[in-house]
């Protein structure tokens, strides 16, 4: 099934087991949510449990928390994440620390849903990747799913954690694993093992990483429709990448991080976000202090430009498979 | 335990399959609402919150005391202005389906409110429009090419093909960039009106935004500072009735109309058809002087209908009535002030077809000149160099460096 | 160009040096509002957005449709709540000079809003307070004790060290944990009272916010959401005239009142004498019912005053005049419950002064045994794991490391 | 003077210098601001040009990013860094794209302070150092001045640059260089050199760090509070450290910091946030690429660990001399 169904799944699997599990946010109730996430939700178990909000991502997201206070576990939606920005002194301020400031007298058991990534001709409000956003904050989990198999394990368990959970939906693979070859077609989930769901009740744990590509030259650390991109350049290159889909930014699966850069000696960081302090600055720091004395180059990294997501130029902003080969050969030259 | 609590949200009148049902929509008589001076105390006139303004009656006439003093001309300028706002919403809409840019979105419906309220304002004002405000630049005799440009992302685009087609930006033409993200423009819209009159200067400001969004936090900061600092600025919320999805309820909630809201600032509230050229000139007018005069704000909510969809992604027919929009009540803009016209001998069903083919004819012109210069994805493009140019005045290492990464 | 435009900001009637001014607070006579039912349209009665309800008269009678039916003892236990939570204020503000903790909070002047409140609310409802409401607490019987160790952040802090003074919370007693970020509560009380409804529990929730805060954006969600589902929540604004040194025409521009801003969302606005006990009560009592009644929201403007320094970081004779207090027309909660009780022959000087020893004695006793568990700086005190833990419900393996480091 | 004398006198100077300045925020004008920065400037200059808003982080910057479209220069006040999150959006999809969105046809000259950091015992609320949120963002400025001189120099800078600025404050330095040793009296700004502040108009260039100790042993890269404890820790473990207080995190001057690693061979990043995705960690990034084969050891991040900030316990999680010591004889030990 496509990303969307096995999201859609992850919430009416929860909702059927789960009374306080309530789906909210613009437009997902009677229409199901501009990419259709919830379709169908409102329709089987009534608007108090799937409804349509105000446009007003503070009030989503504060309501939300007053839900999961009073012992609902709401999974929220920010319709694009380029519009969670007027609800971040809710998350950071109030989700991510009512647990601490209370001393486990409140907490906070909530996801908030955001489509994340560019690759749609969406312009510098429908593009934006912002985890290191999430990732700087104590208290908040931060999940980024790559494939269907994936979104509807991870959405699971985020919906059952004991905490807040941003979950970072890259929306340019919804309908098919996109490498970043815009000018050729995506084949469609459904020709895609990660597109075969298991129907009902699992989970994806938090906190793995997963190894989409074994390889033995350079390890490329990576999430989201990234982990299309880096798998396209090393067949492309020919370059033996080890292609890591860390799934999870916090709780971060180091180990396996770790093990992999100790075996290969090289490590890329790629990510879509701009590149000044995005999460691959954290995995570069991380991977260079654990591994330090394995490297046998400076781990690089690949990254969206530090300017804002341009309209027109989307493909070289975009960074795709060409640039990542690039990053490949020269981390492969140095020695 | 006492009678357990129920959950309520609000539905819309009817849905798809449903018959359009605006009986909630209360419309009194042109003409029937009186006119207050603008020094008027604005707890006096509490009740234009939750009344109609309107001046053309059914038989398209002018009545009333909010009748405009505009001539012949100007009217026929204002008709040619909507019609030329259509033809281009047609265009581009078509464009936008062969894929000669990424999105579009229409006024269908609304053409009056931009178009009327622009001929309102003076040199130097500044509008912090929404994404359907393009009549502020239709009426205001911005290059219709210029606006082709900008949703082609052409190498002629203004905007250097960073921005969504449709968020257009002129300061010559008193457009403030339209942001992708809503409602941040109405509390800028009340800084620039404060620093009009920190300065001493005589400009003021229009604030923009539609009912759905009215719901941000925004908003409230811009009745906050708009009240306690009297700005010289005129808030505008246009009541299209919906979202996207969501109609008006879900965003207004138990109060009968946006332009209560103002009543909890203190703040003058009036509400206007929409859809009657005549009325939101005048409604405009009235505002704009308050401003002019530094008696401060004024809430203006604007009663129209969204007649297409949201956007070029958008499919109405999903959340309400395929034909809701003929059950409007407050029929469509153009028609009614092209039979006020008519009415009083200024215009004729024939110049009507006539103009019709003329601007169709200069909005193609305009739309082969634009495409000269490139669509989305053929011909003439931005440079790539364009992403890095703006970020800073001056850019800084870092940028100079990614640059040299791509080589541009 | 036509007169410049002149900027204006809100200056209050006096400043330091200056004679105190109260003359723009208009305040009817007890009784003279009227008391509509809880079902009443909420269009009826816009009218009490601008009055006051009052109940005690100039002769400490109870008077008016207001007048609540509380006995005596349950008026005395008000009084005792009100002199408790005063008694506390002295001795924690003491000890924070003492250097036993960093900062304190109190409620000088508004000890009714909160104590009255808090006895007409349900086991089971939620408030969503600030830092001012800790009447809510000792009107509920929380232990003085408690309230105390969390000032101390000493070994018995229910919050381990974790929280700036005041900011208490306690689940069991209906006190959501207070945020150092103003506002945020507000639309959280709001989700909380939607679970209520959505659970068909019959629980509500209350609000909180200070004038100033109303500004703040989170005030409009909260509005906008509790309009549109009709939550069952009280929405209280606690007007005590300032803010840190702004006073409040700053936050409320040209609204007459607090409660204005619920008429711009169609929900019910009173505004009550705050320093008067039953009046306080006898509103709050017709909030909670039209919540618990499925009714919807109800925003309750409390007229007090501030009559301390905002917080023990703060003097007030930087911004407004010394004796303002001194000024303040409606008088002092205690005292006014006190001349009510012994005008209905309840109570005496003699039990007051009494009942002051006891009180006090009770608030010492309880500050001597907080002080054994430890002060700020001396004594037992949280330990170092406690930063770390309840981060997240599992300790995930980046802080077991970062706990490692410092070995705890 | 002081480091509040010094912030107070840059605007002072710059309002007389040109009337398009203009200061407000939460208590700025009749009181002059909680931390007393602006007193004198509304009794000189008129509450015209400095003024009280009301309570709303959101409308401080909305408003001013109006103001700097109309063409003024506003500097405003956010009463704490903790309080900034309301105004987050308006920062971030606003001030910081004007320029580029507007293809410079709308800019957005304008300067945002805040008082930053820890070390007050204020709590979760009144601690925070936020800046790794404004690194992550293009087109904002982010400064942290470390001295009275830098101070008003660095902010007549930003009040001069055509594009916003954020202009961190730290308030554990306002009344003397705070070296983490809770313990000790602090000497106050008078007796220091950087206390000493030329009159009038004088700028430092945004971009440029600066060595606060030269050293071949280790280099510390920090700004902030952090530089005495750095300056504290060398002084007490006697290892011969050479301190950069980089003092404009965005532009970073990378010269600087790479040529003192590529001197000393070792490398230790410090800063008050929360660690994860903390600024130290694009530090890191830059310089494990820029001097790989210079260093000699693993780059360190000392910093505040990933958890609210504490009240009780400010001195357990402030990162003061004994951790940053301990670092420097750690990385001195890596060969
Ligand atoms: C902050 C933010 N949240 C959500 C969106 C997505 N969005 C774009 S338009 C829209 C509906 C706005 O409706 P309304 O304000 O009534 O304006 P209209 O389209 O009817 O003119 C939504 C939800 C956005 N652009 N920005
Ligand atoms: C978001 C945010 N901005 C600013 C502050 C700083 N602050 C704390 S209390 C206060 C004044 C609040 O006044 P009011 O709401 O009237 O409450 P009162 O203290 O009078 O009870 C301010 C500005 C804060 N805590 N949070
Ligand atoms: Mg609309
Ligand atoms: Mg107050």
């Amino acid at each position: 099934m496509s990303m969307i169904e096995a999201i859609r799944d992850a919430m009416d699997v929860s909702m059927s087991r789960d009374d306080t599990v309530v789906v909210f946010g613009e437009d997902v109730g009677f229409f199901g949510g501009v990419f259709r996430c919830t379709q169908g939700l409102q329709q089987k178990y009534g608007a108090s449990r799937c409804f349509d909000t105000p446009i007003n991502e503070l009030g989503i997201v504060g309501a939300a928390i007053g839900m999961a206070a009073y012992g609902l576990r709401p999974c929220v939606e920010i319709q694009f994440a380029d519009y969670m920005y007027p609800a971040y002194d809710q998350i950071v301020s109030e989700a991510a620390r009512l647990r601490h400031r209370s001393a486990g007298d409140f907490t906070c058991p909530m996801v908030i849903r955001m489509p994340t990534g560019g690759g749609i001709f969406g312009g510098e409000t429908h593009s934006q990747s912002p985890e290191a956003l999430f990732t700087h904050v104590a208290g908040l989990m931060t999940v980024v799913p790559a494939n269907p198999h994936d979104a509807k394990g991870l959405l699971i368990s985020a919906i059952e954690s004991p905490d807040p959970v941003i979950f970072l939906e890259p929306k340019r693979l919804y309908n098919g694993p996109f490498d970043g070859h815009h000018d050729r077609p995506v084949t469609p989930w459904s020709k895609h093992d990660l597109g075969e769901v298991p129907e009902g009740h699992y989970t994806v744990p938090l906190g793995h990483a997963a190894i989409r590509r074994e390889g033995s030259a350079v390890t490329v650390i990576t999430y989201g429709s990234m982990v299309y991109v880096a798998l396209a350049a090393a067949e492309e290159t020919g370059i033996d990448a080890e292609v890591i889909d860390v799934r999870t930014l916090v709780p971060l699966d180091l180990e396996t991080i770790t093990a992999s850069v100790k075996k290969t000696g090289r490590c890329i960081v790629l990510h879509e976000a701009t590149l000044t302090s995005g999460f691959g600055a954290e995995l570069v720091a991380l991977v260079q202090e654990a591994c330090f004395f394995q490297l046998e180059a400076p781990v690089l990294r690949v990254a969206g430009w530090d300017t804002p997501y341009p309209h027109a130029q989307e493909w070289a902003y975009f960074p795709g498979p060409a640039r990542v080969g690039a990053a490949m050969r020269e981390i492969m030259e140095t020695r | 335990m006492t009678t357990p609590l129920r959950f309520q949200v609000p539905e819309p009148a009817s849905r798809p399959g449903g018959k359009p049902d605006f009986s909630n929509v209360v419309i009194p008589e042109a003409g029937s609402v009186e006119r207050p001076n603008v020094d008027v105390d604005p707890k006096e006139i509490r009740d234009l919150a939750f009344s109609i303004i309107r001046v053309l009656d059914r038989d398209g006439r002018a009545v009333g005391p909010w009748a405009p003093a505009l001539d012949k001309e100007a009217l026929i300028r204002g008709l040619r202005h909507m019609m030329t706002l259509r033809a281009f919403d047609a265009r581009m809409q078509m464009a936008q389906r062969q894929g000669k840019t990424s999105f579009y979105m229409q006024h269908t419906g609304e053409e009056a409110v931009s178009c009327a309220f622009r001929v309102a304002l003076s040199p130097g004002d500044m509008n912090f429009p929404t994404y359907r405000q393009a009549g502020l630049l239709v009426a205001g005799d911005y290059p219709l090419v210029d606006m082709m440009c900008q949703i082609y992302s052409n190498e002629r685009d203004p905007l250097k093909g960073r921005q969504l087609p449709v968020l257009y930006s002129s300061k010559s033409h008193g457009f403030f960039s339209v942001s992708g993200n809503l409602t941040t423009q109405f509390i800028q819209a009340v800084g620039w009106a404060m620093a009009s009159a920190i300065t001493g200067d005589d400009k003021i400001a229009a604030a923009w935004v539609g009912d759905g969004a009215t719901a941000e936090s925004d908003f409230h900061a811009a009745l906050v500072f708009a009240s306690t600092y009297k700005a010289p600025v005129v808030l505008n919320v246009v009541n299209n009735q919906w979202a996207i999805s969501t109609f008006q309820g879900i965003a207004r909630g138990g109060s009968g109309t946006f332009a209560a809201r103002g009543l909890g600032f203190g703040i003058p509230a009036l509400r206007v058809d929409g859809n009657d050229y005549l009325a939101v000139y005048s409604v405009a007018a009235w505002a704009v002087e308050r401003a002019r005069r530094n008696l401060g704000p004024t809430l203006v909510e604007y009663v129209t209908y969204r007649a297409g969809a949201h956007s070029s992604s958008d499919d109405p027919s999903a959340y309400r009535p395929k034909a809701e929009s003929e059950g409007w009540p407050l029929g469509d803009p153009l028609v009614r002030l092209k039979d006020h016209l008519i009415a009083i001998d200024a215009w004729s069903a024939e110049r009507h077809t006539q103009a019709e083919t003329e601007i169709m004819a200069d909005v193609v012109a305009a739309q082969k000149e634009a495409e000269r210069h490139g669509t989305l994805h053929a011909g003439g493009r931005p440079s790539t160099r364009d992403i890095f140019e703006d970020v800073y005045a001056e850019p800084p290492p870092h940028l100079r460096r990614q640059r040299q990464q791509i080589g541009v």
